[in-house]
């Protein structure tokens, strides 16, 4: 505290790091900025990869999606990892109160039959689902080019760990703290008809080389699904007495409007790119509604399922009207 | 370098150390008193921020002393908060036990 | 052993002569001193003679030892063994190849 | 499987801490019927490594995403809590000296591109190890490595804004001569297959070497008044307890599947061993020249570090799997009585090309290396400083008036000696398709030898100096080309940082009226 009395003020050589101040100015820069802008390495490779020797180890070929300046893309949340593990805790210590909220009501035991049924059968076995994620998103965060790109995904590659885990608690709680509904889950997933077209999209996508085509086919599916499982049957979860369900969803939704971010401002980027932007508009209307036609092929008989459980149709309805409108975003066209 | 004093226990003759290094705070002192305890033939050694102990073959950080040293609750997870390295190998890693060895 | 790889492993080296020209890499090792921490490389014409490698690289590297003696005698090392270059010959002639290492020190 | 026994009644009613975490870790994953597995996890064949049940990984931390969250939040609000108070109370004024922060502006240039080289491939790791109890450990340390670069960027960032050398360390480590060490080191690490990399980065860097790159050096920065860097430093070493055990797993993993394993991965230590080793060379002076308040010797943190804990220790534990101790060790073991003075005088000589400064050392900093180093420094390496001396007074100051010759593979300047004999440089020359490449030690030219097609490629600084890819042919264009500013290289004494620091240094003396006597350097 002796520096605190006195009088000079001792004036910095610089503000920021010259990478930093070549592209904002030499002023102040956020910690998000300083520890994410141009950390990757761009030149001079030592060694050609044994694992792909056509590459470099580092290249920005892996997806036909690129940016003429990587960095034109930034995290709308700015999430370097302080704030996302301290965003993360919050949001799992969150789930955790309301799980023993559930837990101490015997919410989850007075689920109605339908509702604990699409519990078990359809939403349990998601968090293969989300392991799917967390290896589509882990390529893409080594394979990505420009560390923006490649935080993103490591982060939310991880925050499909977390959301297995959520799946899996709920399913722990739902078994009386036991693991049988976890291990009937995966028989699910594996065998049953309405969970086979997600299934074989997400083999499908796991193998798909380039990054970008994956993530697109990835969020497609997961705009679908989230919508219809954490949006609309939380609405319906309300109104039908189940509010275990309720409780539960309003997490995995916060968790994926949050997610949502991210690709949004990515997908911008792509179309805002100011030699590549048209070239990657045309790709990602393209490949965009390919994903999206997919998507919709593989929910549909999940959402039948849930609506034969619960009866009514407005499973269907939503993911259909829902497809609409990300085909349009995607294509340009008016939904 | 400080020097070490080690137990001279014939049993301890041919058995290798393990040990584990621990960031030197107000915090973390209460975990460095249940080491010593739970562990009587080992040895610390101190350097600037740090303490460094070992013991012949094996060390445990028991939660029950630690919970007794620090007057709370304390997870076996906490002890992240406050390890810097160590050698040997984590045998057990559970709710009530920590446990540094070698295996073979 | 050769390198594992999935696909074909066959790059060429980043430091091959050709990229030289006419010249080539040429190291100079001071094996009586420690003043000079590694032996020191010089870009040099193959055509280049020794009198000039001498006098133009060598010498202005090796004055910044305090104690260099520009008058002794010095001893020459190439592949292995003593060499006596004379003056008018060039590097090639004295079958210096790319990136070889000239030994030298004070005669005794 | 042996259940443990509840010994708490608060406890009883919960999984435990084994079984929560393998329900909610593992079993996540299945066999896949639309595509064939081998084209899911198409990198694990090649290397000639055998897996024969996943399952059979070991994760001893248990940690649930819930709780790493948890207890990686606490740790950086600690952390960050550290870096506004030093900010704020111009904790910069209270260093030893400003010349200490040389060692963090290699480490900013030199080690921070690591974590996030590190970052990427644990991603590859995660993506491509065929169990989820691997592929989980290896997403944690991918963030975790995340987690290391910008705590590292961040704790600097308050030196960069009144300190020269640390502004451009991206580039730098993209262009710069003695980065292309650790440069080369790291992507050789990342072009290999998923195994390799986990034997060479995992186990051989961060359990066999770790400790012996880290510990002395966070001890020196608490010693030397840098709060900021041991807080961070310590705070990442405690994660490093986790990277650690998860290179002890993975080698003790490959061991286990198949005896046909194990001479594929005494290969890798070997050679990793060594690769690591020699990017240590660069930590060996930090000790013993860089830090104006020294905590310990490269040599004493060798032998605790290295020798006892790991030669005495680990691989006694691996003799079980016919595992046998580092080719080339002995080597290692005998230049620790050398290898700190060898590059510090390599550094020295060089510096009017670094983004670091460096200066001779004083007499009583002599004093102190003669009394860690009995059998050399005298004998070898204080007659040289005795001789720059007199070369300094007499006008001069020792740069060398060209470029070194460098390791094909390690890419040091060609500054090592041979084994015991600390008067003779080492030259190693071996041929490949009509080309002479040279090493500075046995160990590099074993490991060139297993694999020229690799290192044939190297991009050597000097080499591409040479052929004018680095901004010109002259060494003003050259310092150019790294972005060096005026301040950023050369001697320390009388330098743009040594200047302010006696200015800042005098005028807070003159506030405070008493001198802080604690930072007289020792």
């Amino acid at each position: 505290m002796q520096y605190e009395l006195k009088t000079q003020v001792i004036e910095p050589q610089r503000q920021t790091f010259t990478h930093i101040a070549k592209r904002y100015g030499d002023k102040p820069a956020s910690r998000y900025i300083e520890g994410s802008i141009d950390v990757q390495p761009k030149e001079h490779f030592q060694y050609r990869p044994t694992w792909d020797p056509t590459r470099e180890i580092y290249d920005d070929s892996y997806s036909v999606f690129r940016l003429t300046d990587a960095y034109s893309y930034l995290d709308p949340r700015q999430y370097y990892y302080a704030p996302y593990v301290t965003a993360r805790s919050g949001h799992h210590e969150a789930f955790a109160t309301s799980l023993e909220y559930i837990e101490a009501r015997g919410l989850l035991e007075r689920l109605p039959d339908g509702w604990r049924s699409v519990l078990a059968e359809l939403v349990l076995p998601l968090r293969h689902l989300e392991s799917a994620g967390q290896l589509i998103l882990c390529g893409m965060a080594r394979f990505g080019w420009g560390a923006t790109v490649t935080q993103s995904a490591a982060y939310s590659a991880f925050d499909r760990v977390g959301n297995a885990q959520v799946l899996s608690r709920v399913g722990i709680a739902l078994g009386g703290g036991t693991t049988d509904l976890l291990a009937e889950a995966k028989e699910h997933w594996l065998h049953d008809a309405p969970l086979q077209g997600l299934r074989r999209m997400a083999e499908e996508t796991i193998v798909e080389t380039d990054w970008g085509l994956a993530l697109l086919r990835l969020d497609a599916v997961d705009r679908l699904v989230y919508d219809l499982l954490y949006q609309h049957l939380d609405d319906e979860a309300v109104v039908s007495g189940a509010p275990a369900y309720s409780l539960v969803a309003q997490h995995m939704a916060s968790w994926f409007a949050d997610n949502r971010r991210w690709i949004d401002a990515l997908y911008t980027a792509w179309r805002e790119d100011p030699e590549l932007g048209a070239t990657n508009a045309a790709l990602l209307a393209e490949h965009g509604a390919a994903a999206v036609d997919t998507a919709l092929e593989v929910v549909t008989p999940f959402a039948a399922r849930i609506d034969e459980l619960l009866g009514g149709s407005s499973a269907v309805d939503r993911i259909t009207t829902t497809a609409a409108e990300v085909r349009a975003a995607h294509t340009g066209a008016a939904a | 370098m400080q020097e070490q004093t080690t137990a001279d226990d014939p049993q301890t003759k041919g058995v290798r150390d393990v040990g584990v290094v621990i960031q030197e705070s107000e915090n973390n002192r209460p975990v460095i008193e249940a080491i010593e305890a739970d562990n009587p033939g080992c040895s610390v050694m101190h350097s600037p921020g740090l303490v460094r102990i070992t013991a012949p073959g094996r060390i445990v950080i028991t939660q029950e002393t630690v919970e007794e040293k620090l007057g709370r609750e304390w997870e076996t997870h906490e002890f992240q908060m406050a390890i810097v390295s160590y050698f040997g190998n984590i045998q057990e890693w559970d709710d009530d036990e920590i446990v540094i060895a070698w295996d073979h | 052993m050769a390198v594992k790889s999935m696909g074909e492993y066959d790059f060429p080296s980043r430091s091959r002569q050709e990229l030289y020209g006419d010249d080539q890499l040429v190291s100079v090792w001071f094996q009586d001193t420690m003043w000079f921490a590694s032996p020191a490389m010089f870009r040099a014409p193959r055509a280049m003679t020794w009198a000039d490698f001498r006098d133009q690289m060598f010498v202005p590297f090796a004055e910044e030892d305090p104690d260099y003696d520009p008058a002794a005698p010095r001893t020459w090392m190439l592949h292995g063994a003593p060499f006596e270059p004379r003056d008018d010959q060039t590097l090639a002639e004295l079958g210096v190849r790319h990136k070889d290492v000239i030994g030298t020190r004070v005669a005794a | 499987m042996t259940l443990a026994p509840e010994n708490k009644t608060k406890k009883a009613k919960k999984l435990s801490m084994k079984a929560r975490y393998e329900a909610l870790t593992r079993g996540l994953d299945w066999e896949p019927s639309y595509v064939e597995k081998d084209e899911m996890f198409p990198h694990l064949d090649y290397e000639g490594i055998k897996i024969h049940d996943w399952a059979a990984w070991e994760d001893p931390f248990r940690l649930t995403i819930d709780a790493y969250c948890k207890y990686q939040a606490e740790k950086d609000k600690r952390l960050y809590a550290v870096l506004d108070g030093f900010a704020q109370g111009q904790g910069h004024l209270g260093l030893t000296d400003a010349s200490y922060l040389n060692a963090m502006k290699i480490f900013i240039q030199g080690v921070t591109p690591l974590e996030y080289g590190a970052h990427r491939h644990f991603a590859y790791l995660a993506r491509h190890f065929a169990g989820p109890g691997p592929r989980f450990a290896a997403l944690c340390q991918s963030i975790d490595e995340i987690r290391h670069m910008q705590t590292e960027i961040h704790t600097l960032s308050n030196y960069n804004k009144y300190y020269s050398g640390f502004h451009n360390w991206p580039e730098e480590y993209d262009r710069v001569w003695y980065l292309s060490v650790p440069k080369s080191f790291f992507e050789d690490a990342l072009s290999c297959g998923p195994f390799e990399f986990l034997i060479a980065v995992g186990f051989s860097f961060e359990y066999l070497l770790t400790n012996l790159l880290f510990v002395p050096f966070m001890s020196g920065s608490s010693f030397n008044g840098d709060l900021p860097t041991m807080t961070f430093g310590f705070s990442a070493q405690s994660d490093e307890s986790r990277h650690m055990t998860l290179g002890l797993e993975a080698i003790k993993f490959l061991l286990e599947q198949d005896e046909a394993n194990v001479p594929i991965v005494q290969g890798w230590i070997d050679k990793w061993f060594w690769r690591s080793y020699r990017v240590t060379a660069l930590v060996a002076q930090m000790l013993d020249y860089m830090l104006p308040r020294k905590v310990m010797s490269w040599k004493e943190s060798f032998e605790l570090y290295f020798e006892e804990q790991m030669l005495g220790g680990l691989f006694e534990d691996l003799a079980f799997y016919g595992i046998t101790p580092p080719r080339h060790v002995e080597d290692a073991i005998k230049e620790k009585e050398i290898l700190s003075h060898q590059v510090y005088w390599t550094l020295y000589q060089f510096s009017f090309a670094a983004a670091f400064t460096t200066s001779a050392p004083s007499d009583e900093h002599m004093d102190w290396l003669s009394q860690a180093y009995p059998d050399t420094f005298d004998t070898h390496y204080r007659p040289l400083w005795e001789k720059e001396k007199k070369n300094i007074e007499a006008g001069g100051r020792h740069f060398a008036p060209g470029l070194p010759q460098l390791c094909q593979v390690c890419q040091v300047p060609m500054l090592f000696t041979e084994p015991g004999d600390a008067t003779t440089f080492a030259q190693r020359e071996s041929e490949f398709e009509g080309e002479i490449y040279h090493t500075c030690s046995n160990g590099c030219q074993w490991i060139f030898e297993r694999e020229p097609e690799k290192y044939r490629q190297a991009w050597l600084p000097v080499h591409q100096i040479y052929q004018g890819n680095c901004g010109g042919p002259t060494v003003p264009e050259v310092l150019e080309w790294y972005g060096l500013q005026d301040g950023d290289a050369g001697e320390y004494i009388g330098s743009r940082d040594h200047r302010n620091w006696q200015a800042w240094q005098g005028e807070a003396a003159a506030d405070t009226a008493t001198p802080d006597e604690t930072k007289a350097g020792a």
